[in-house]
């Protein structure tokens, strides 16, 4: 199989044939174009490409590539691409998933799937709504939140998908908006690089069950104060005038005005390769109004993968037993002839 | 066993056709390990042999206790045989509980082998004896055999610095020494397993053989032993065997159609009783490329397989019935995208958890059924433990050839049962034809969709003569499409709600499945090809029934036996083989489920035999039956 | 609509006895809404009414495209009627593929009413138009009324200062209006509708109010419309009315079963279409003592209504077809541990995710057979959306009353579609006792376990004569006990893996769902009580069925019909039922599932006639299928 | 329903009469005994106590108490739980489950009960490894761990059991082991008396298909100095001679010799209250060999139960809309009278 000529690939060569059918207005759009964009710098022959997802409004995002795609089931996503990757390593498979899709009826794989390792790629595009299904309150909507599933408000506290992943084991955490279009390109093309499972939180808005939820770090107004975007390497800054930062008091975070309160070299630097992922950790339960949200990368680590180990393994036993020969194993046990 | 006394060195030695015997004992007293080598070694004699290991459900419930008791029963004969045997003539018992939850199933008359030292006030209490049946003549029926086993045998190894405890655990040893002297067994396969085994402790090997030999020549020298038994080999097609298990027997049945299909396997299931075994023997074939993974649960790894059959592998899963439960809804994808898949239910007690170690045929309509929608998928079911080698090959070849998930319906039996295997020439197996299509596969004349320029489309739901559509790979340059659980337009694959379009892809679906009829052998009829009555069966009752059929036929009935292999499609013929037949007799191990087919699809008005104890048929149980609907 | 003429002030208004009407446009276009009010008008008209909401399965398909298109059809008439019809009468379209996807169904010189404003180049390019089908003459056939909907309605409302956006957001209040006008709808309803909807937002009021108005007195003034309509008053029997769909009367069946049982109800479920609207509705009942949980998946949602029903509670779950593959496993759990619980399975097309907002019937055999081992469940089906009410409490009832899972099927179609509901009298509502034992029910003298010197001792698993075991519950003191998923022991409810036992328990089981027959009605046959053909159905195709066996009998036929709201167990004279037939015809929206079970069961050769087109039964399609047969 | 009288219960009085089924030296036996000793103390008639479980040897439990008990489905025993408390809060209801039944199958329903703050109270026997199964790894078999489904040694990598319960936002979060007897007994206690869900990781020795696993934290001669034995308002103190203890550096915890290395107040206090979870979930991840492993009450916060907020909703809407009244409901939307 000789991979399509890699050089001619654009944005729109990732585009598929059929036509696209989510609601006007709907955070998805964006996503999908800076995917095309992202997967269009890879020099990753299109082929060699896999779009997996569960079901969902944002589960739809397969038939919109001109990859492979596979829409599967609800919440099982990351179980086929376990599979897939385990027989073709050589693929590189997305995972595409919703916060209902992903963690709730899906919570358990996504979270087995990131212990091992696998080399998959999971976006959970977080509406805090189940869309599709018109309109209930999913397992990240903040307490209270009103959906026809709950007319006097949940009551069922959310789960922080960050947390989640990190409790999880997963060696690449990062979280993006659906309306920062750069941010989203570059924070997919590092997914992309990394080897091992990547899980990446992407704030998207329905536009039809939920608008607005993310306004307080998208809208011009606010975002700059609700917002820390993380730098490997560098001290965790952010407001308006970009003079505010993130100081550790012990275990606590603070939100410190530098100059004022502190010095620069008093806040945070940080380091998303440590491997003790306490401040991961603390970073994913920064909330507003308290703190900004943070946006980026939290956690990039290199572990070995579940196919690499095994396929270790394999060869192991290979050089052990020597290559399978079925005649040996029908044979591998007491023996007797009939004449 | 009916038998014919000969005479040797002054010792009484008896011919007979064919023997049953059972080792019970505390689930700790290894019962099945002494089984098995008795097996072995009958084999290995030229006895035709089946074996029936019974053991709780619990790991190791309290010793002694009623709950904790296990048994293993080998039948071996001179004769082709084809069940573990409904009565026994010998039984040998290590203590009062195992006693009491065998002795019902001795023959009157037949041989009780009692380990004497194990009745003590305790041991009876805890098997809610209020008094030693050893005393109170309740066993006068039968040729009752006291052997101080615990004392003779620790006598026998005492040399050997084991520990006390360790010491008893060579009990069982002088057990089958014991037996192996009472049928003519040679000793030297067993003591050769155990060199191997123990190699590393020395002193358990020395033991365990002390103990072997001291059963053996307690048999040889004490005189209340009652007369020897022959058992002569049997008549059995010439070529090497080896025993094997039905679990044994998929696994490696899947991983000779992996290799003879070129096309490496991924299983992915989850641990439950009794199909664990599979995913233990396959995570041991690493170096024929298998690759396993124990998921977090049946849905993930039945997920996991789907995946990796979209990637072009042979994707695999087994479970027990709870799990098919959980698999059903993945299994309806798979049926949708049209991918092949195996999924192997070894089916046990139910309904719910039901009884985990015990055997039954009551998934059928599971299989069949349980699904949203019209969702049909084939079903093959072994009949014996060897034949689950044919018929995993065989689910592998049908979920390929035809695109479509493909169901093997095992059960506790014949997955734990043990039968002689004739190993088969690997350069005679046939071969399994795979294709991953590299090009576009219309010439509609536009240009691809890729803009590679290449005339034509890929059309992942173009389908072949048997409707069968192509197995294109991830990876494949210019064949990027997209597959998935909506409905889905016949020919492009894509997204479709339009009613016409639905209604010709249930059909399409549905004939895809039908149209394996085609590939698969006619129904053959055992005995008489016409007559008053045929007896119909599937999966694990093949022996029992063939047995009845033999003898009440032998009795000049004129009966003729059918037993299904492939339950959907059912084979071409089936319609016609009935024509032949005035009544019908269905025995399953559940409250009718091929029957509830057979009557709808054939309007005949067939009976069923139905037993659903958690434990397979009695030839004579079946017997009855024909006797009743023939006279 | 076969029409008398009539004249009033010079106008032409024509007697009809039905009509059957439908909106349809873009989701956005509030097609449903408009739908809705029609048919409220019309039913306080007095008229009978049936209707069949279609809407796509996207949320909101990208605007004008084909995909995006969503209808409403409304069948009123003066006599009464069972479906919301075949053929329409009249169509009104708001954009292209509104008409691309809906002409097909509308019937030779039907009236066609066109938006043609929105026929713009951009438009029909969206609806894949290549000339615009008003100028090419293609709708010949039709009596085709151009309204510059567009145009007329922004006038109408441009002094209520509304964005653009807004403004044409009114369009479908217009279209009523016009509607209204030619069928002789009062306005009043839906004026008040409007007041009471957007009191808060007076302008919306205002426009919609003006915009409605608008579109009626278009009507009254444009010389091109044709005649006007008159349906008259329905004879339907005396009572107070509401318009019901399917899943507003299942949750207001449970709430009133919960009520009349003074037990309280748990429901726990997990949103899927086209259940979803059941939580909904039961959300909104908390002043009802109702608890609803959101669960995290279908498993979660059985888990917590079994786990609420161990408790004392009447425990509810809902989904539908893939929510029922993940549920089958726990349902299992309650046949073994004999539990009530109510699964509500809104069948829509399949398998896998399918069709997932159209109807179909294809869940019967999973709801019978889809689980591991002999696991017999209670099934009842409504055969309408008000039946839903009855069969909600029926299956409250027969759970509680014989500690059954009990599968209530209902589908798609009568889910969103709605009838016309007698309010019952509440007061005269049926009571469904419910009794939780508070002493031990053996007096065997033995002290109690708990050793608090009670007499007698607890058997969870004692019977009744309908071999109903006692619902006691946690919190009762001195009835403490255990159960679980492992076969258990009858009477005592231990584990037990004895085999007889087993038997046993398959078999009471299974004949405590057959004594469920003994407290259902008898099958009634409508039409001829013995004949040539017997039609046979179940569920939501009770409308089409009854009035395709109306026109042939009226035909001179003799043709018994029958229709199946109990559907495991069977009502008792079925068989007798069958024996007065000739010929049976089985209309299923599948491929022939109570097909199967009838044929198997009762041996008769009957015929399925089979539309899998997610679809409900066109009756003509009914009315050929009985030609056939009796021709 | 009147209580039976609570003077008289004696640990024994909570033994059923059905025989203990587990392999003569399972750690189940230790716990088991310990729960009939801890009940006996709770003043909470027999009746009303309610034991939950899933399946696997863990959760042949609830046979064993004369108790009301429900033997469930495999990994589901949280959903259970969940409604009956949800028909019934005045039931005290105990969720026994295993590594696998509770991590594998059911990982999804712990996290989201946990989330919700059902008042149950897990206890999960963790003997990483599938003992009714005959010998699987499971997901907190420690890497390479050779078993039946993994002869060349498991490469998944494990999830740890109270990190999870944190990332699922629980309310009380503990560890004990099966043979301290004592600590085990208070440590049931404690979970009684918490109002929300408790979640508890049992060390519990599997004697036939992992026997030691634990000896590291059970033996006596390395007990001592690989155990911390959590106290709320007490300094992280543990070792043979009590002169060890654990320091903060930064978010990195180390151990120190105190007097030797610092001083007793650089040793960091343990407060199982503190809203910010931080430190619990630094104490989840330590390990031996670099660090003691914790036992104790790692966390214990008070928020209100999904019951409560649920019959707080209930309350609300009937003093809005005044009790249910079939009649009404019948009658909420357009009628019309036919003569
Ligand atoms: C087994 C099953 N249960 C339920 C559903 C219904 N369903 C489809 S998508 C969905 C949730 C969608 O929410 P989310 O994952 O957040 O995706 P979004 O639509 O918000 O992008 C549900 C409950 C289903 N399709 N299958
Ligand atoms: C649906 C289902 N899948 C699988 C099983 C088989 N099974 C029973 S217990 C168990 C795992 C037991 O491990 P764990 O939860 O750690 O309990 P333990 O026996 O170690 O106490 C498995 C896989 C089952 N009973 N049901
Ligand atoms: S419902 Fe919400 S999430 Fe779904 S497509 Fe519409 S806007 Fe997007
Ligand atoms: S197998 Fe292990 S966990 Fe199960 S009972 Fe035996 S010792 Fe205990
Ligand atoms: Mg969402
Ligand atoms: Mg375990």
């Amino acid at each position: 199989m000789a991979a399509t000529a890699l050089p001619t690939l654009k944005p729109q060569d990732f585009a598929s044939d059929q036509e696209v059918r989510w609601c006007p207005g709907c955070g998805d759009y964006s996503i999908l174009a800076q995917m095309k964009k992202a997967l269009s710098t890879l020099n990753v022959p299109r082929e060699k490409m896999v779009f997996v997802s569960g079901i969902g409004c944002s589960s739809r995002f397969p038939y919109y590539m001109n990859t492979y795609g596979f829409h599967t089931i609800h919440g099982r996503a990351p179980t086929f691409a376990t599979g897939l990757r385990m027989a073709r390593p050589d693929l590189q498979v997305w995972v595409v998933t919703g916060d209902g899709d992903g963690l709730s009826i899906g919570g358990n794989h996504l979270i087995h799937a990131l212990r091992r390792n696998v080399d998959i790629k999971v976006l959970l595009f977080n509406n805090e709504i189940y869309g599709l299904t018109k309109g209930q309150y999913s397992p990240t909507s903040r307490l209270g939140t009103k959906s026809k599933s709950s007319p006097q408000g949940s009551i069922d506290s959310p789960v922080r998908p960050l947390s989640v992943a990190l409790a999880a084991e997963a060696t690449f955490v990062a979280r993006t908006v659906d309306v920062d279009p750069n941010h989203l390109t570059a924070t997919l093309q590092r997914a992309a690089a990394h080897k091992g499972s990547a899980f990446i939180e992407i704030y998207q808005n329905c536009k039809i069950f939920n608008d607005g939820v993310f306004d307080y770090v998208t809208d011009k107004s606010s975002k700059a104060d609700n917002s820390l975007y993380l730098e490997h390497g560098k001290p965790m800054i952010f407001g308006k005038d970009r003079n505010k930062g993130i100081r550790l008091n012990g275990l606590t975070p603070e939100t410190v005005v530098v100059g004022k309160d502190c010095g620069l070299d008093d806040v945070v630097v940080h380091d998303e390769k440590a491997e003790n992922a306490t401040m991961a950790y603390l970073l994913s339960r920064m909330m507003v109004p308290q703190f900004p949200e943070v946006f980026g990368v939290l956690r990039q680590v290199s572990h070995p993968t579940y196919e690499e180990l095994q396929q270790r393994q394999i060869d192991e036993v290979t050089a052990k037993k020597g290559k399978g020969d079925l005649d040996k194993l029908f044979r591998n046990d007491d023996l007797w002839v009939v004449e | 066993m009916s038998a014919t006394a000969t005479a040797r060195e002054g010792r009484k030695v008896q011919e007979v056709e064919s023997v049953t015997i059972r080792f019970a004992g505390d689930s700790g007293d290894g019962m099945q390990l002494a089984g098995t080598q008795f097996t072995n070694v009958s084999a290995i004699l030229g006895n035709d042999i089946a074996t029936f290991p019974d053991f709780p459900a619990e790991i190791r419930a309290p010793a002694g206790t009623l709950a904790g008791v296990s048994g293993f029963q080998v039948h071996f004969a001179s004769t082709d045989i084809h069940t573990p045997g409904d009565r026994l003539n010998c039984l040998i018992v290590m203590n009062p509980a195992a006693l009491k939850t065998n002795l019902k199933d001795l023959e009157d008359g037949g041989i009780l082998i009692v380990n004497s030292d194990s009745f003590g006030p305790n041991d009876l209490q805890k098997a809610k004896y209020a008094v030693n049946p050893l005393d109170d003549n309740s066993l006068k029926g039968y040729r009752v055999i006291r052997v101080p086993i615990d004392k003779l045998n620790r006598e026998a190894v005492k040399e050997c610095n084991l520990s006390p405890r360790d010491a008893d655990r060579c009990k069982n040893f002088f057990a089958l020494g014991l037996v192996y002297w009472m049928f003519e067994r040679p000793m030297e396969a067993t003591l050769k397993w155990i060199r191997d085994k123990f190699a590393k402790k020395i002193d358990v090997l020395e033991a365990n053989t002390r103990a072997l030999k001291a059963g053996y020549n307690y048999g040889e020298t004490v005189e209340m032993m009652p007369v020897q038994y022959r058992v002569a080999k049997a008549k059995i097609a010439p070529g090497t065997y080896r025993k094997l298990t039905g679990n044994e027997a998929l696994a490696m049945g899947l991983v000779a159609a992996s290799q003879l299909a070129e096309t490496p396997m991924v299983y992915a299931g989850y641990p439950i009783t009794p199909a664990s075994d599979i995913l233990h023997q396959l995570a041991d074939m690493k170096n024929f490329g298998v690759k396993t993974l124990q998921a977090e649960d049946e849905i993930a790894g039945i997920g996991a397989a789907i995946g990796a059959a979209y990637g072009g592998a042979i994707g695999v899963t087994a479970t027990s019935g709870p799990g098919i439960c959980l698999k059903s809804e993945a299994i309806g994808l798979a049926v949708m995208t049209e991918l092949p898949l195996v999924v192997i239910d070894v089916q046990r007690g139910g309904p719910s958890t039901g009884l985990p170690t015990k055997t039954e045929q009551a998934d059928l309509l599971q299989a069949m059924f349980g699904r949203n929608g019209e969702c049909p998928v084939a079903i093959v079911a072994p009949r014996s433990p060897a034949d689950c080698f044919d018929m995993a090959f065989e689910a592998v070849r049908i979920a390929t050839e035809f695109m479509v998930p493909t169901f093997l319906l095992s059960d506790g039996y014949i997955a734990n049962g043990a039968e002689p295997w004739a190993i088969p020439d690997v350069k005679k197996l046939p071969r399994i034809k795979i294709v991953h299509p590299t090009l576009p596969n219309s010439t509609d004349g536009k240009h691809h969709e890729n803009g590679n320029g290449e005339v034509g489309k890929f059309l992942p739901y173009k389908r072949n003569a048997m409707l069968v559509r192509p197995w294109a790979v991830p990876g494949t340059p210019g064949l990027e499409h997209r597959i998935g659980g909506i409905e889905k337009q016949d020919i492009t694959g894509n997204v479709n709600y339009e009613p016409a379009n639905h209604e010709h892809m249930v059909r399409t679906r549905a004939q895809k499945v039908a149209n394996v009829a085609q590939t698969i052998p006619d129904l053959q009829v055992e005995g008489d090809a016409d007559g008053d009555l045929l007896v119909i069966g599937w999966g694990g009752t093949f022996g029992s029934i063939t047995t009845a059929v033999e003898r009440a036929r032998r009795k000049g009935m004129k009966i003729g036996q059918v037993h299904f292999r492939y339950l959907n499609p059912f084979p071409k013929n089936t319609g016609e083989v009935f024509k032949k037949f005035k009544k019908f007799l269905v025995p399953e191990l559940n409250s009718g489920q091929l029957l509830l087919l057979l009557r709808a699809k054939y309007l005949i008005d067939a009976k069923g035999l139905n037993k659903v104890q958690g434990r397979p048929f009695l030839v004579s149980e079946i017997e009855e039956a024909i006797e009743k609907m023939t006279s």
